[in-house]
Formats: structure tokens, sequence, C-alpha cells
């Protein structure tokens, strides 16, 4: 995986998202899902899809996702905040 | 384990086997047409008249019901003969010896005669010799009781079944498929007899079994091969002995696999595969989770064309199509 | 010859000999009136094919060979087997299809086999027994034993390219091996004429370059001496010889045949010309013989006779569970040599 | 005096005629003269004496059929028999009557209720349509009731709908059965013995049920008692039906889905006297061990708790085989290896819980990437039928699903299931200290016909012990 030269804009990183449950959970509605429902709990994924989940979203936005990471990808509004960098950004 | 390995070719490994047996045992003899001047039809016995000279190399006229009885003959009056006919399109002259007199007398005459004899002959299609020089009847002879039938597939049987058939009591008779002779590899230098008694598994697998053997078996794990790339696991089971059965492995398989593909060149009808697929049924049934499928030749005489024979003989891709079939699946 | 007794003879050994022969054809003829009625009690089942007219030949080619000789024959060979000295008893049990058959009830009257006197079979597919006899000769060839191997096989035989091909075989190898056709002119219904472009059969046996004559089958004596000396040329490193013996089978083909292809008159001459009463006229006229010796002989006859078919009555019957013996050999690899 | 019979000529001959007689009273033969002729049905034979004697009497008329055996002549000895010139002369030879051969036709008529039905086509096409065959009058020959009669007595609807096309020849599979599935053999006995009933299975090729159809159907969740995942709404855009098992008309598949766990679940309870054993375990060390392992690999390849749970596990059950296997017949059949069924929740509802084969012989890594493609083939319907069929021992692990602790029911004929609860952090005292730790609620519920406490409480011990040193996972 190379290192990022740029990160995503936060609707880039919403759309990778999305992108990323959808790959679980094909029929993903995100309809009624608002920045802070809990990810898992809401599509129901398990360990597996989550690692699943954590893969796409690495590969679709380069952003590299450590396991140490995997709280911070607990909502829409922390996954976007994740992968914007919005502190901790190279 | 560290066993030598050497080049070989399943020709070569055969005229071995031949050669160890002359010098093992002073009763056996090699006879047959052409089996010593010309070297043997497909090459086997090269070398062989000029090592053990024409009383044990004996080049025979053209008279395959003769010499074969005469093969029967000699193991009776002590001798281990090891008889070729040609090609088994040519045993059909001969079939009177083999059927009414080596696999009979031991049983007709109480147990007071066995014929402890060995005949090979070349068989099968795939090399455009058209209808007379193409015949699979190995399944054929395996209906016979008193016969043993074996079909040596790889290296090892080629080298090894010979002496263990020599040593058998009984009539065996060796099927060398014609596409086999020059099938190279390596071999251990010291590779030996062989057991007649069981099928091997050539490859393992879990989701369905291929059965076959001789000249098939090399498609058939291609097919396997390419199965595999589908994400299906098969086994192979190659049968190396048409007569008797060994039963326990490939219904053991189907067992455990719960769906059976039979690959075999005879044509279909009356056949070996039909008699595995019996077995199959009879044994097996409530093991099967689909039904028997069967990869056989297309019921006509072999055609001369290339395009035509190729169409009409067991191919990778049918192997696989009925792979499928069996699982529900298409290709 | 187990259950034979020796007539009170006086010390000539040829007439000792003759009475011999006579005693083997009579063996043979009164045995197989016995089982054509017994076939008719149903006793005896399956095809049963009678040497009634022919017992000259095998009476006088046996006669000449040795008990390490071997003898291929036919599905006709009652009388073969008996000349040859396969005890009567094991014969009859055979034909009863019983345990202590010859052939353990395995293969009935035209599988006949003894290893002991290596008679090896009935066979029952005409021309059948000649590559098979030409083996036996290519072993005793290749060991250098002095063994000779006896073909039997009808002139039907002579039309098989088995024959041919066993011929030119057995010339080529130059194998010892010992051909004799019994020409008894009908193969099945079919005569020698309809059958044979060329009727002569030793002249055809003689093309393969072996020695070969024809020899009134109806005179033991004279297929004896004929045997005798093809026999001792084999033995001597001849090659293959060739006897065609001419004889007649007085009975039709089979108990089912309703003999309808030959004239009730050829028949009827023929039988003037019965081997077994021809030898007894002979040495009855020629004092080698007296009436009293020949009514022994009978007495003799009937009581082994009466005695195998006692002892095939009794006879246990092979137990079905020993159906698939012997489908494969019960020894092993050293046992059968 | 004896007897001249009629003699058997040949094994099939069990009957002659009696074409003419050669002799007649008073004669004198000898044995071998030809006494009559006879007919075997296949020629005409002269026939011997085996006697010698004098005639007299014939027996059987010419033109007689008669067994074999039966007496035709008696002969008497001879010089005993009076001249008696030409007694009674024996009928002429003639012409054999031909026999009485009416052959009386059969009755056409149909005997009371008993329908006349050969044909297999008709039975078939009776039972689809709902046909009382005893109902229905037969035009065929001899009263027999073909496919049209049956067709003809049918209701004017069909009794169950069928999506089958009418026209479709009846050797396209779609029309073996009306709208029924084939069932498989295997799947047949399958189905028998994990109660299941194989018609309300369907299949994921629409047209035939497979073992693993049957194992779809029957593995629910081992834990139906804990295990609710609400059987959620079928999606939205019905798939095509040929496609993967997982959405076809979703309500009708978990209803089937449900009655099945139900079945099955039912006869656990029923047949099986389960004992239930509990432990906790401090996951610290394991956890640990983990995220030390996947510091530095790509996400594909890092590990998750369930990995080192599931290899914790298998090498327990190698260690303990009495819990590995299946309680046949009333009796213990132990495991061919140890194959660790997953339950794997599908979405769409139900559960699977496919084998990991083999699983003792795998690394965690290996264990971790059978579990990541057994879950992902599973929930694309892609199963093998040897992974549906065998699991020797299943492995739950609800805590995925929030729960702490998993009292689950066997899988039968399984002896054994092991449950994983949620990892939660709680106080915990370690060397006299008191920490917080992320523990799981380890349970097992066990045939108690197959094994005892005793046995149960050592396999869980060792689960702990192993997941106490990561390292020698």
């Amino acid at each position: 995986m190379s290192t990022p030269t740029t990160r995503p804009t936060a609707d880039a990183a919403r759309e990778a998202v999305q992108a990323a449950v959808r790959h679980v959970v094909p029929d993903a509605d995100f309809d009624y899902v608002d920045d802070d429902t809990p990810l898992r709990g809401e599509f129901e994924l398990d360990s597996l899809d989550f690692l699943g989940f954590a893969e796409t979203l690495a590969s679709r936005t380069g952003v590299p996702i450590a396991e140490a990471d995997y709280p911070r990808l607990a909502t829409m509004a922390t996954c976007v905040a994740f992968l914007t960098g919005a502190r901790d950004g190279t | 384990m560290t066993a030598t390995m050497v080049k070989t070719t399943y020709r070569e490994a055969l005229r071995e086997a031949i050669r160890e047996a002359l010098q093992r045992d002073e009763r056996v003899f090699l006879m047959g047409e052409d089996v010593g001047a010309y070297g043997g039809c497909f090459g086997v016995s090269l070398g062989l008249l000029e090592d053990f000279g024409p009383e044990r190399i004996r080049d025979t006229p053209l008279s395959e019901s003769a010499f074969v009885g005469a093969g029967i003959g000699a193991a009776i009056g002590g001798l281990r003969p090891i008889v070729e006919v040609m090609t088994v399109n040519f045993s059909l002259l001969a079939l009177d010896q083999i059927m009414n007199t080596a696999a009979s007398l031991q049983h007709m005459s109480g147990g007071q005669y066995a014929v402890p004899l060995v005949i090979r002959m070349t068989t099968g299609a795939g090399r455009q010799l058209a209808a007379q020089h193409s015949h699979s009847l190995e399944g054929w002879y395996a209906h016979i009781p008193g016969l043993r039938i074996v079909t040596p597939a790889t290296l090892e049987d080629a080298r090894g079944m010979l002496w263990t058939a020599l040593e058998d009591p009984d009539p065996v008779l060796v099927f060398e498929h014609g596409s086999l002779y020059n099938l190279a590899g390596e071999i251990a230098a010291d590779a030996g007899p062989v057991d007649l008694d069981h099928a091997a598994v050539r490859r393992p697998g879990d989701d369905l079994t291929l059965i076959t053997y001789g000249g098939t078996l090399g498609r058939t794990l291609e097919a396997a091969e390419e199965l595999a790339g589908a994400g299906v696991s098969a086994e192979v089971v190659d049968l190396r002995t048409l007569r008797p059965l060994d039963d326990a492995t490939y219904l053991g398989s189907v067992t455990r696999t719960h769906r059976a593909v039979i690959v075999d060149e005879g044509w279909r009808s009356g056949s070996l595969s039909a008699e595995l697929s019996a077995r199959i049924t009879e044994q097996a049934f409530y093991d099967l989770d689909a039904p028997v499928e069967r990869v056989c030749t297309e019921e006509v005489p072999i055609p001369y064309a290339q395009h035509l024979e190729e169409e009409a003989l067991p191919q990778v891709r049918d192997i696989v199509a009925a792979a499928h079939r069996t699982l529900g699946e298409q290709p | 010859m187990a259950a034979r007794r020796r007539t009170p003879a006086k010390a000539d050994p040829a007439a000792e000999h003759e009475r011999e022969l006579l005693r083997t054809m009579l063996r043979i003829r009164r045995f197989e009136e016995a089982c054509a009625e017994l076939y008719s009690a149903t006793k005896i089942r399956g095809f049963l094919h009678l040497y009634v007219g022919e017992e000259a030949v095998a009476t006088g080619v046996m006669s000449v060979l040795e008990p390490d000789d071997a003898v291929v024959s036919t599905y006709r060979e009652h009388g073969h087997a008996l000349a040859r000295g396969v005890p009567m008893d094991a014969l009859m049990a055979e034909m009863f299809g019983r345990q202590t058959g010859c052939s353990r009830g395995r293969g009935g009257s035209m599988h006949l086999f003894h290893a002991d006197t290596r008679f090896v079979g009935g066979n029952a597919i005409v021309g059948g027994g000649l590559p098979l006899a030409v083996g036996l000769g290519l072993a005793d060839h290749l060991a250098g034993r002095p063994r000779v191997t006896a073909c039997f096989f009808g002139e039907g035989a002579a039309a098989e390219g088995e024959f041919h091909e066993s011929l030119n075989l057995a010339a080529l190898w130059h194998l010892p091996v010992l051909f004799v056709c019994e020409n008894n002119r009908y193969a099945m219904g079919t005569s020698l004429a309809h059958e044979h472009a060329r009727t002569d059969i030793a002249l055809r046996a003689s093309s393969y370059g072996m020695a070969a004559w024809a020899v009134d089958g109806m005179d033991v004596r004279a297929v004896e001496e004929s045997a005798r000396q093809a026999v001792e040329a084999i033995r001597h490193g001849g090659g293959p010889h060739f006897l065609e013996v001419r004889t007649y089978r007085f009975r039709a083909h089979s108990m089912y045949d309703p003999d309808r292809y030959r004239p009730k008159a050829e028949v009827a001459e023929e039988k003037t010309h019965d081997p077994v009463t021809a030898l007894a006229e002979l040495m009855t006229s020629e004092g080698r013989l007296t009436d009293r010796q020949l009514a022994t002989l009978e007495k003799e006859v009937a009581a082994e006779i009466a005695a195998a078919v006692e002892h095939a009555e009794q006879a246990p019957l092979e137990p079905v569970e020993d159906l698939t013996r012997f489908v494969h050999s019960d020894r092993t690899p050293a046992e059968v040599t | 005096m004896s007897d001249f019979t009629m003699p058997s000529l040949g094994a099939d001959m069990e009957r002659g005629t009696v074409l003419e007689w050669l002799v007649a009273p008073g004669d004198v033969v000898h044995k071998g003269d030809p006494m009559a002729v006879v007919d075997t049905s296949k020629a005409a034979v002269e026939v011997e004496t085996f006697a010698d004697g004098v005639v007299v009497d014939l027996v059987v008329r010419v033109g007689s059929e008669v067994p074999v055996g039966t007496v035709l002549a008696h002969l008497g000895p001879v010089g005993a028999a009076a001249p008696a010139p030409a007694p009674e002369p024996a009928p002429e030879p003639e012409p054999t009557p031909e026999p009485a051969e009416v052959a009386a036709q059969e009755p056409a008529a149909t005997t009371g209720h008993q329908p006349v039905v050969h044909s297999p086509l008709a039975r078939r096409r009776a039972r689809e349509l709902g046909v009382d065959l005893a109902s229905v009058a037969g035009t065929g020959p001899g009263g027999e009731i073909t496919r049209e009669d049956v067709e003809a007595a049918a209701p004017a609807a069909p009794p169950t709908p069928s999506t089958v096309p009418e026209a479709a020849p009846a050797t396209t599979p779609a029309a073996r059965g009306a709208g029924r599935p084939r069932v498989t053999p295997y799947a047949r006995k399958l189905a028998r013995e994990m109660g299941v009933d194989p018609a309300a299975v369907t299949p994921h090729d629409g047209e035939t049920v497979r073992a693993s159809d049957v194992r779809a159907a029957a593995i629910a969740a081992p834990a139906p008692a804990a295990q609710a995942p609400p059987p959620p709404a079928p999606p939205p855009g019905a798939p095509p039906p040929t496609g993967a098992p997982r959405p076809t008309a979703a309500a009708t598949r978990a209803q089937t889905m449900r009655e099945t766990i139900a079945r099955l679940m039912a006869r656990s309870k029923r047949e099986i006297p389960h004992y239930y054993l509990t432990t906790t375990v401090d996951l610290t060390d394991a956890l640990a061990w983990m995220r030390e392992q996947n510091a530095g690999l790509p996400i594909a390849e890092r590990l998750v708790p369930a990995a080192l749970l599931l290899r914790a596990t298998a090498l327990a059950t190698a260690r303990h085989p009495a819990l590995n296997g299946f309680w046949v017949d009333d009796a213990f059949v132990p495991g061919s290896g140890v194959h660790l069924g997953v339950a794997v929740s599908l979405r769409g509802g139900g559960l699977v819980a496919p084998a990991i084969h083999d699983a003792d012989r795998l690394t965690v890594t290996e264990t971790m990437a059978a579990m990541r493609d057994l879950v992902t083939r599973a929930r694309a319907g892609r199963l093998r039928g040897s992974e549906m069929a065998d699991p020797t021992l299943t492995v739950t692990n609800l805590g995925e699903q929030g729960v702490e602790s998993v009292y689950g029911v066997i899988y039968p004929p399984q002896v054994a299931l092991v449950g994983f609860g949620r990892v939660v952090e709680r106080p915990w005292s370690v060397d006299g200290l008191l920490g917080v730790r992320p523990l799981t609620t380890l349970t097992l519920a066990a045939d108690h016909r197959a094994t005892d406490g005793f046995t149960g409480g050592r396999f869980l011990a060792t689960i702990d012990d192993l997941l106490q040193h990561p390292e020698e996972l």
C-alpha cells in the first residue's frame, strides 16, 4: 500500500465509508443512519465484516489503518474525521 | 527416504520390467508378433532379443489365437510366458483362447489347472489410427471371471505391475494405453514390483470423486487442476486394476465426497463405467448428492480425422463440465 | 487303472496286451451305454456326446503314451479319459455333477480334467485345444523334456483357423506334439464333403511340413502301431506328427440329435466294422480269447460300471458356498508349477 | 418286467410326444433297439430301449404328449410273453391333432375396485394431479389406465399452483415433479438424520435439493435460546431465482429455516441430556499477542480474536476426542478429524455452521484465513458439500452479537457445542491485585450420554490454559 500523498475530502471519505460498508453488506441503506450511529451495531458487522470494512476503506482512500485505529472507525463522523486527518494527519 | 531418482519413460519402464522378469526367473519368456527382431511394435522390447536370444524373445506368426493359446499351454506346462498381443484390436482374434481357455480352465477343471500367464497389449485411441486400431476393450475383458485386468497409468505401475502379474497364479491382462509410451518422468532407481489389489488416490479432494484409469488419468488430473481453479476440490482415483475392482477405495471416496464422475475411454453402453456406476448406486446410493456422471467415448467407431476423433474421446472440458453438473452448477 | 483285475492269462504277452486293449474298448463302450441310459433317466444332464464306434482311436493312441505325456481332448472325451487312466468313479461322479467328480462337478461330460494323468481336458470349442497342445509342447521343448503332447480333435476342426495356426506354429517351432484327427466324417451333421474342399485331411496337414498319414480307426492294432511310430519319432526330436484316424460314430452327435443327416443304411453298414467286436472276433478266431474270458471281461467291466454309478449316486455335492471357488487359484504362485 | 419310459433327451426337455411306435406287443427287443419316435419339440428322435425283453403292451397312444419318465410301454422277460398275434393294433400314426389351443382371451373388464395401472407415467401423473386411481376408468388394453385417462379424470386446475410451463418437455428437470424439487439420496438421508423435512427445503439451484441445502436449512443457530437475530424483512428487489441461496424469497426461506430449527432443536432437547459448564477466561495475554502479531500487517492478514478462540478450541478438541464426534445408534462415534463447525449468520436471516476441516492442524494464521474464506463463501452461497456435512463439534461466537454468554443447544448428532461470549472489560484479580482485564465467558454444552462433566471441565480448562499462552497457539 503506497503512502498517501493526499487525504480524501470529507465527501470522498463519506463516500468511501458507505462503499466499504456496502462491500460487506451489499444492501446497506444509509438513509436512516446519522453521523453518530455506531456502524457495527447498525449493520451487524461482526469482527470479520469489520476487517473487510477496514480493508476496503484503506484501499479506497489510501489511508493506512492500524489495529489501534479501529476505535476511530465507530461512526460515520469519527470515520470521516480519521480519514481526512482532522487532527493527526501527516 | 533418499531414493535416487532416474529419468525414464513408460516404454523404458516396461522394458526394464520385462528385463528384470527374464533375469529373475528362467521360466519367463516373451512371445508375440515382432517382439524380437523388430523390437516390438511400440519399441517396448527393443534390444531384448540381443540380450536373451530367440528362445526367450520369441517372434510369432500372425496367429493370435495359436500363440495366445500356446502361452496358456506353456503356462500349464510350467513356464511363465509373457504374451504380447500387439494391440487389443487383434486380441479379438484370440478371444476364444483368452475367454474359453485361459479364464475358464481353472474353474472347469475343478482347480486342477491354474494358468499363470501374462498377456500384454496396447489399448486406446487418440493417435488417428481410426476404427480398427483404436478400441478400448479392457472394460470388456473385465467382464470375464477368472481374469485379472490391470491398467498401468504411471511410470511406477509400468515398471512394477509386470512382476506382480507374473507372480499371480492366474491369467493377468495388462493394458498399456498407446498414448502413454512416451510418458517421461522420474522414477526411483530401485523401483520394483507394486501391488495389484488397490486403486490409488492420485489427488486428494473433498467435493467430488473423479474415477478413471489408464490413458485418461492424465486428462482427469488436468481436469481436477482446472476445477481447483474454480474452487472445486476434486479427488482423483486411479482404479489401476479393473478386475477385481477395489470397491473400498472408490466407494470410500464417493461416500466422503458424495459425488462421482467416471471417466472411461470405453464406450458407454454396457461398459466398465456402467459397472462402476451400478456399484456406486448399489453400495453408496444414500450417500449420493448428485446423479453419477459418466464421461465416455462417443458411441461411434473411432474416426480418422483429428477433429472428429477428439470430439469422440473424453476431453478435459467434458470432465470439468460433468464435475460441475454434479455440483448443481453451471461450469 | 485302479479297478482292474487280471484275467487268468497265458504267458503270451502279446495276447495279454490285446486283451488289455479289448478291455479298454469295452470299458468305454459299456460306460457310455450306461451314460445314455442315465441321461434318459435325467441322472446326467447337459450335453452328452458319445464315442460309441470310435473306441479304437483313444485306445490305440493312449496305449503308446507314457505317464508323463499330456493329453488334450475334445468334448467327446469319455473314451480318451478312460483310456488315459482317469478313474471311472471320478468320471461317473463328474457326469453326475458331484464333488468327487474329476472336475468337482464343474465340468461335466464336456470338461473332464485329471492332472494326475496329465489329462488337460475336454475342450468344448472345436479347435480350441490345438493351441493349448502347442503351448504344452513349447514348454517341454524349452525345458528340454522328452515328453509328448497328444492332441485329439475331429475333422470339423480342420475348418477352423486355430487348426491351421497351430499346425503351422508347431511345425515352425518343431514342437513335440502328436495331432490326432478323429475323422468320423460328420461335423455334427455336416458331412466331410459338405465342409471341406479337400477331404484328405492328412494331406493338408502335411502341407505344413510335418509327417502326416491316415489310418483305419476301426482297427485298434493299426491305430496303436501308427501312434507308436509317430510318438517315437516325436520323442526323438522328430517334431510334430499328424494322424488322421478314419472312424465312425455309431450314435447320433448328442442325445438330442435326430440323426437325420446320414442314411440309416450307412450307419448299419459301418456298424458291421465295430472295432470292439472286430478285435474280439479276431482274437477268438486266432485262439487268443475264449468265450469264457470274454464273458468274464464283460462281467468285470459291468461290475466296475455298477460300482462307479453307485459311487456317483452316493457322492456328495460340492457345497454351494464353494460356488465361486477356483475362479481364481487357491494356490500360491509357488504351488502352481 | 421293466418299463420303457419317456426319456429325457436334453436338459430343456420336460415332455415328449410319441409320434410313432416302431414295435408292437409281442416283439422281442434288445438293448439299444429303437422303440418309438418321439417329438421333443425340437426334433423327432428315435428312442431306444435299455433293456432286453418282449413288448407286453403299449401304454401311450400315438399323438399323446407326456412328461419325461412316463411309462410308454411294458417289457416282459423273453419267452414269457404269449404269442398274441397282433392284438389291439397300435393306433395308426396319424397327424397329431391340433391341440385345442384357443387361448381364452383375458376378459377386458376390470374387477371391482382394483385399478389396472402398470404405467409408471400414469401413476406419477395421478400423484401429481391428485387423482384417485381407483376412481378412474381405464381405456387401455385390458382396462389399463393410461396417462390420458388420468388426465381426463383430473380436476380442471392442478391442485398445486405450479410455475412449470405446461409445454415443458418431459425430460427437462423442471417438469419432473410439478414444481416439487427433487432430493438427492444423500440429502434425503441427511434430512432424516437431522429431522428435516426435505420437501420443505429450498434448493439453491431451484431444482434439486442437495445435502448443502439440507444443511443450510438444518444448521440453524445451535443455541436458539440465546440466538435471536430478528428475521429481517425481505430485502428490496427480489433476486433472480437461481442466484445464491442467500436472499431467495427471504420470508419463505426464513420460515423454512425457522421450522427446521424448531424441529432440530426440539429433537436435541428431547433426546440429548445436556449438561452445561462455564468458565471465565482472561484474554489479556491473548489479545496483546494478537495486537503484536497484527502490528505492521496489512489489514487483510490481521487476526481477529475469534481466530484465537477457534484455534484454542481446535487444539483442545484434539486433546479431548470424547467430545469430538457423534452419538449414533446409542453409541459414540468419534469424528474422523477435528472439523469445527463455525456458526455463521446469514444476511437475510438464518445461520449455517460449515466446517473448518482438520482445524487442529492449522496455524492461527491459517485458521484465520480458513475462517475468513468460510464466512465469505457461506454468505456468497458457495459452500462445499463436505463443509456442510461433517462438523464434529460446533463453535458459536455469539459474543459478536453482544451477549456475554451462550448456553447452546447441541446440534445432533454432535455431542458438544462451545460458546464464546462478548469480550468485556471487568475487574479481575491477578496475583492478589485487582485490575481491569478483557474477559470472555466460555461455555460448554455437552451430551451426557457421551461424556461426563469431568471430561467437559478438563476440556474448558485446556482452552483456558491455551489462551494464556497465545504464543504456543
